[in-house]
């Protein structure tokens, strides 16, 4: 008998993530099924197109803290940094009056290079992540607010900057179907970070970073730059947010945006990414940004009490993943 | 003496470490040590544990930086500040402590930060699998490249480990005790794997605690002791006995198991019919007080899970446990360890430590009921007072009982985890593979440990996958296969009839 | 006076429009009078604790007088029995202080403007219908008043008019927007929505805005450029304004005095206003909007 | 030489415990001597009355924060919970009139019941430690707020009971020496956590789990029943902060709270306690809750514009910390 054999033992089933990824969705069937049966009023194709556009601020800067989630760190600052970004979109074109482009450029540039920030403090200089982005979160709140002169900057001087979100492409191609635009580039959004994850080296090393940093490092891989990118990266998103909420609102407003980042959090966990790092999914995020999306609506169109609605919230959150730990059989 | 006979040949030297020096607070690792390394030779490393060993090879590896002295790559000054760097200059390296990424797949680990890519960073994952399997294929280990490791044995986990050194095809590979975690015949497979290299002209740097393996695969042997190099010697002319001393710079008493007569002794711990799944198979069997039950078999037999269900650290389909002959329920390790059964870990960094505390909270760490008063205070004086005469009478070396035990060798932070339990003094005890990473004089020490544990009464399960140890310690021998007890043999059997039990499947006898 | 006076102005916020507006009226009256004057105030208006730091880190300072919108009047009792020990005045502004401490109060009545917000809603809607409230806030005092002020009102004068929801977005655009739609999901035969601050009141046009629903009355309070662009457009009907910088300005231009030991008038009203379409041009309500 | 001489080599300087709490009240003077030199108004007495003060509620937090960081986790509940515990004590006091004694008993009661929950919830349900607090702290905010019907409770028909904050023992011993309860409340709940800490087993527990939890387990220690009692513990701390800010503001707020837990948080990774578990100390968290209220107050003082105060706060959590990475040689 040579070695060969033993390795033949009966191995365990891999805990199928094929698997897991249904039984989110099906917290989320179960939500929309609830709702429907409890008020005749959820299910119309406007409210679900109010869902649909709820989740998309949320849904981009959920998949921008996914990334940094996988890694095993935790990004704050995504709230005042979505701002941030907004502002500054807001600087270039309504105070600088430049094209369109340059404000999408902004919002975007600005978010990578304040990931890029909140990186170095991470990668190069330790700090753990919690603290690095919850500096980086009252900074970005107080920058807003320093540009702005706490004043709201208005996009009525750029045609078309609304649309952006308001807009939509795809019923104008399919007209009865008018997913806003907002919820299209959620999904862009969400494309490409799943790409990035699954199929580039960058991805291969968000998981691995969240897996074992140590074993990167002597693995002989730069770790600290990989991390700055990903950081950096997943900044980048979070401007696409800033410049999605810019346009919502046609307005960029200095004050928001605190509170965001653990509503972010909270879809990512409920979509089945672990906080320790290493392990996740941006499907599963984007469902987990829906169920938010979802409770938060359907309570409201059932008029429940506002304090009620807030401890509804508290325990279905817990509730989804205790559900997702009984899958995976942790207990 | 300095100078190897064969130092002087033919043979190109790759590396050469001069008076190399590494301080850590409070510990001198290193003291001017140094090493060479020819191209086409296997170089032992010897040395009891915390000798320094693991030390040297971070600082030819380019995980520490040296305090002192020099390292030559081919005659050249080098310096190593990143692992990068090491790897850029030929030097591959297996640590002791495995550095995998849990969350990736085999294939994965084995390529990390050499990714075959396509076009725009993409990865091509097929060309990862494909490669991965590849090196398995010659290593003449079947292993799916797609698995995640998180879902591996530790001796699985040392198999991608080494197959991961292998895909750097260096021309320096350190090895530090790849074999800790392996059985005999996937040692035999390292080590042809070992020996087609050195015909390859790579120059291996080998560390093992296990002396045998040392005869059969080095050409030289360096020892080192306390930090400082001791000699360098031809291991083919240099008597073992040697070897040792050099090592301890003491002699080490051998005691032969005499092998009690147990009739008259109390029944301690029934195993009826356990099960559970397809990894244990109605498993009985029986462990009187003052008894050592070896437990051998193949990685994977399922000894590990056999120890991890009795002390209910996994649960048990079916089956009854029954301890001093009454049935007992035992659905976490709390109520084992209430109910006088203890369990040494396999896996001492993930189970057995934690290595952020210092090493008396570790060692206090079971038995802190005795050591502290009802309003839960603790004598700190009395845990201070016992951990250091375990420390003592282990050997441990540690500058002092507040030392955070991340600090210590492998071999040490082993000997903190049997101090655990030698100080909670439970009546049954279950050592799953209590010398993993102990060197030769411990591991004597520990052998007469458990000798004199069962001549107190105690009832003792091991589990090794060393035979010789299981022979050595072992007063009856339980032989497992893929989760059955095949067989129970009595101490002193021969090695071949444990090896026929190992491997007898359900339905065949052995091949 | 040959030395400037300090007046610390502790406000309920400062990163709102209406309290940057209340600052700019206090710069204001600083620059007349010639005195320093800081101005700051929390995060949002539960946070009772942070606003006594910050009075007690005024009173450090030793000012000559302070100016103070209580997020909670009683809370804030000790504090300013010892400003009064130290004979430092205090001007309260925005809502009052239940104590006889503050020697004058710059106000709104927020409860009678939310009333004739009621008013203008009943009138708009026709007399009947269905009304939901975007509120800013579940327990601020300018939250409650205007909430009781709308509602009070609504079911006392306007018995046909139903009160079907009130929400609260903590004056976050983007909430109160989200609120607005599931409003009128859950509502499909509302008639008004009142938005209670500038943050609910924008919340409010936008969600309509977004869901493309025509024939809501939407009804504002405060005002800021995306208020009267709306107002102008036509999409919100009008909104109820305070004085902001006449606030700022009054509270600035009392403490002065009573820093130089003037007699100062108890109680200055700073009023309130209704715009809409019809008047939002007039010279008297510019003077009263901010942007 | 034999091994066992080994053992007895020079005793090394302990990785200095000492000199780490020198260089985090290092910091602490050097703020303090900046703002005293920066302003006449700073270091007077009534001002350092007020900074501490200000830290008795936030110092009293982190402590709590600081036993459940240990352990490897840690809690968004903090702030709700808080006031929710205040709440209860108005329950009590005001609403039901009983005596005084029974408010305390009613704050801390909560406080540690709420604390068993949350440790239930990652203890036994095994629920991410952020996950489980994020939705007590949903859970909690709504139930302030059902309780109370969203309107304060004043404190008005207990005499006596602002005193618990705002009296002064100290200086009624010792005239001139006004030291607030509140700040003698603070520094005798840091005394018995830190005794727990250092001297008890349930001490040595919080920072084995923190290190270790599998190992812990497997050392036959009821692991889950320990950290729950940790929780309870922190939890029942949290509520004597409920009883300190209901006696400062003379009512229970029921809206307080959110924000208040990265305040406390950020406290005491300040002080030096590792968010990753396993190390921390009491000193060094009330050192940190003091470097915040020195920042918070003297910033005031020196009448920076808020903007700009929050900006520096943010700068001033990452250099702080920095430092401390600095110190322990980490990068
Ligand atoms: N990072 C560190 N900080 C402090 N001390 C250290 C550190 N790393 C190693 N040491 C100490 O240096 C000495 C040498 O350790 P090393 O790991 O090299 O031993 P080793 O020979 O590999 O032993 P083993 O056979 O047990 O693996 C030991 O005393 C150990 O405690
Ligand atoms: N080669 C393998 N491939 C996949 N799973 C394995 C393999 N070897 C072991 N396992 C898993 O581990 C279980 C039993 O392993 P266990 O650790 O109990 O064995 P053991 O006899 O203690 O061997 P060792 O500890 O030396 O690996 C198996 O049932 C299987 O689930
Ligand atoms: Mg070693
Ligand atoms: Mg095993």
């Amino acid at each position: 008998m040579t070695a060969v054999d033993t390795t033949t033992a009966p191995r365990p089933s891999r805990r199928g993530t094929a698997h897991q990824k249904l039984l989110a969705f099906a917290s989320l069937i179960a939500l929309v099924i609830g709702f429907s049966l409890a008020s005749p009023n959820f299910f119309q194709v406007s409210n679900i197109m109010a869902i649909l556009q709820a989740t998309s601020v949320n849904g981009v800067l959920a998949i921008g803290a996914t990334l940094i989630i996988i890694t095993g760190g935790i990004d704050l600052s995504i709230g005042t940094l979505m701002t941030f970004c907004a502002v500054m979109t807001g600087v270039v074109l309504t105070w600088l009056g430049a094209p369109l482009i340059f404000g999408v450029v902004a919002a975007i540039g600005t978010g990578a290079l304040s990931g890029l920030v909140s990186g170095t403090f991470v990668a190069k200089m330790k700090i753990p992540p919690f603290i690095a982005t919850l500096g980086m979160m009252l900074i970005l709140k107080g920058l807003s607010l320093v540009v702005t002169g706490t004043r709201p900057i208005y996009f009525n001087d750029t045609p078309g900057f609304d649309l952006i979100s308001r807009g939509s492409l795809i019923g104008w191609v399919l007209p009865g179907f008018p997913v806003p635009n907002g919820v299209l580039i959620l999904f862009l959004v969400a494309g490409f970070a799943a790409w990035i994850l699954s199929r580039t080296v960058l991805g291969r090393y968000t998981f691995a970073l969240g897996s074992n940093e140590e074993a990167v490092r002597l693995s002989g891989v730069n770790a600290d730059a990989w991390k700055m990118a990903i950081y950096a990266l997943s900044g980048a998103i979070v401007g696409i947010g800033g410049l999605l909420i810019a346009s919502r609102l046609n307005s960029a407003q200095p004050a928001l945006g605190l509170g965001y980042e653990l509503e972010a959090i909270a879809a990512v966990v409920i979509g089945g990414t672990s906080l320790a790092g290493g392990r996740g999914t941006i499907l599963g995020t984007l469902i987990g940004a829906l169920i938010m999306a979802v409770l938060t609506n359907g309570l409201r169109v059932l008029s429940v009490a506002p304090e009620w609605q807030t401890v509804v919230t508290g325990g279905i959150i817990i509730v989804a993943v205790y559900a997702d730990q009984l899958r995976r059989g942790k207990t | 003496m300095r100078h190897s006979s064969l130092g002087g040949g033919a043979m190109t030297r790759l590396v050469r470490m001069e008076g190399i020096d590494k301080v850590f607070p409070g510990v001198k690792a290193l003291d001017a040590v140094d090493f060479d390394l020819l191209a086409g030779e296997v170089h032992a490393l010897m040395g009891e544990n915390g000798a320094g060993k693991s030390t040297l090879m971070k600082c030819l590896s380019g995980v520490y930086q040296p305090d002192g002295g020099r390292i030559l790559i081919d005659g050249k000054p080098v310096s190593l500040p990143t692992p990068r760097s090491a790897q850029d200059q030929g030097i591959g390296i297996i640590h002791q402590e495995l550095a995998l990424m849990r969350d990736l797949t085999v294939a994965q680990n084995i390529w990390i930060g050499r990714e075959p890519r396509k076009s725009f960073g993409r990865l091509d994952e097929a060309k990862l699998n494909a490669d991965a399997a590849a090196i398995f294929d010659g290593m003449n280990v079947k292993m799916d490249p797609r698995t995640p490791v998180s879902s591996l044995t530790i001796a699985r986990q040392q198999m991608v480990e080494i197959a991961k050194a292998l895909s750097y095809r260096s021309r320096v590979l350190i090895m530090d005790e790849p074999t800790a975690a392996l059985n005999d015949t996937e040692i035999a497979e390292l080590f042809a794997i070992i020996r087609r290299l050195r015909s390859e002209g790579v120059g291996i740097i080998y560390i093992s605690h296990k002396m045998d393996e040392i005869r059969q695969i080095s050409d030289r042997v360096t020892v080192m002791r306390d930090g400082t190099y001791v000699d360098t010697v031809a291991a083919a002319d240099t008597p073992i006995e040697r070897i040792i001393a050099m090592m301890v710079g003491r002699e080490i008493q051998h005691s032969d198991i005499a092998i009690p007569d147990l009739s008259g002794a109390e029944t301690a711990l029934e195993v009826i019919d356990v099960s559970r799944g397809a990894e244990l198979k109605n498993i009985s069997f029986d462990l009187k007080q003052g008894e050592i039950l070896g437990f051998a078999g193949l990685m994977g037999a399922g000894r590990t899970e056999l120890a991890r269900a009795i002390f209910g650290a996994e649960p048990i389909d079916r089956g009854e446990i029954r301890v001093h002959g009454k049935p007992v329920r035992i659905a976490s390790p709390s109520d084992a360890v209430r109910k006088g059964i203890g369990y040494l870990s396999e896996d001492r960094k993930q189970f057995g430590l934690a290595l952020g505390l210092d090493v008396r909270a570790n060692i206090g760490l079971p038995s802190m009921g005795r050591h502290s008063d009802r309003m839960g205070r603790i004598n700190e004086g009395k845990l201070s007072e016992v951990a250091r005469s375990y420390i003592d009478m282990l050997r441990i070396r540690t500058p002092h009982d507040a030392q955070e035990v991340r600090l210590l060798s492998g071999g040490n932070q082993q000997k903190v985890v049997i101090a655990k339990w030698l100080l909670r003094d439970c009546d049954i005890l279950i050592f799953d593979e209590p010398t993993r990473g102990i060197d030769v004089g411990a591991k004597a020490e520990i052998y007469r440990l458990l000798a004199d544990l069962a001549k107190r009464g105690k009832a003792i399960i091991v589990i090794s996958s060393e035979l010789p140890e299981v022979l050595r310690v072992s007063h009856r021998i339980a032989v497992m296969c893929e989760g059955r007890l095949t067989g129970i043999l009595p101490g002193g059997a021969r090695q071949e009839e444990i090896v026929a039990l190992a491997t007898k499947r359900e339905g065949k006898t052995a091949a | 006076q040959d030395e400037e006076l300090f007046i610390p102005v502790i406000s309920k916020g400062f990163q709102h429009q209406f309290w940057q507006a209340v600052n700019q009226g206090a710069e204001q009256a600083a620059e007349e009078f010639g005195v320093r004057v800081t101005f700051e105030g929390p995060d949002n208006e539960s946070q009772v604790d942070k606003q006594m730091d910050m009075l007690a880190a005024a009173l450090a300072n030793n000012p000559d007088a302070i100016g103070f919108a209580a997020l909670d009047s009683q809370a804030a009792i000790p504090l300013l029995r010892q400003a009064q020990e130290a004979g430092v005045p205090v001007v309260a502004f925005d809502s009052g202080v239940d104590s006889d401490i503050p020697v004058a109060t710059a106000a709104t009545d927020n409860k009678a403007a939310a009333a004739m917000a009621a008013d203008k809603m009943a009138e708009l809607i026709g007399g009947s219908g269905q009304v939901a409230v975007v509120a800013h806030d579940q327990t601020s005092r300018t939250g409650v008043d205007r909430r009781d002020g709308f509602v009070d009102r609504m079911e006392a004068e306007y018995p046909d008019v139903e009160i079907v929801a009130v929400e609260y977005g903590g004056g976050d655009h983007l909430r109160s927007t989200e609120i607005t739609r599931a409003l009128l999901a859950a509502h499909p035969d509302l008639d008004g929505i009142f938005g209670t601050n500038e943050g609910s009141a924008i919340g409010v046009v936008n969600g309509v805005r977004e869901s493309g629903q025509e024939g809501i009355t939407i009804v504002g309070y405060d005002s800021g450029k995306a208020q009267t662009d709306a107002i102008r457009e036509g999409l919100m009907a009008g909104a109820i304004t305070q004085n902001p910088v006449g606030i700022g300005y009054e509270t600035v231009r009392a403490a002065v005095a009573a820093a130089r030991g003037e007699e100062v008038e108890g109680d200055i009203d700073t009023g309130f206003y209704w715009y809409d379409q019809s008047n939002i041009d007039d010279q008297e309500i510019q003077a009263v909007l901010y942007d």
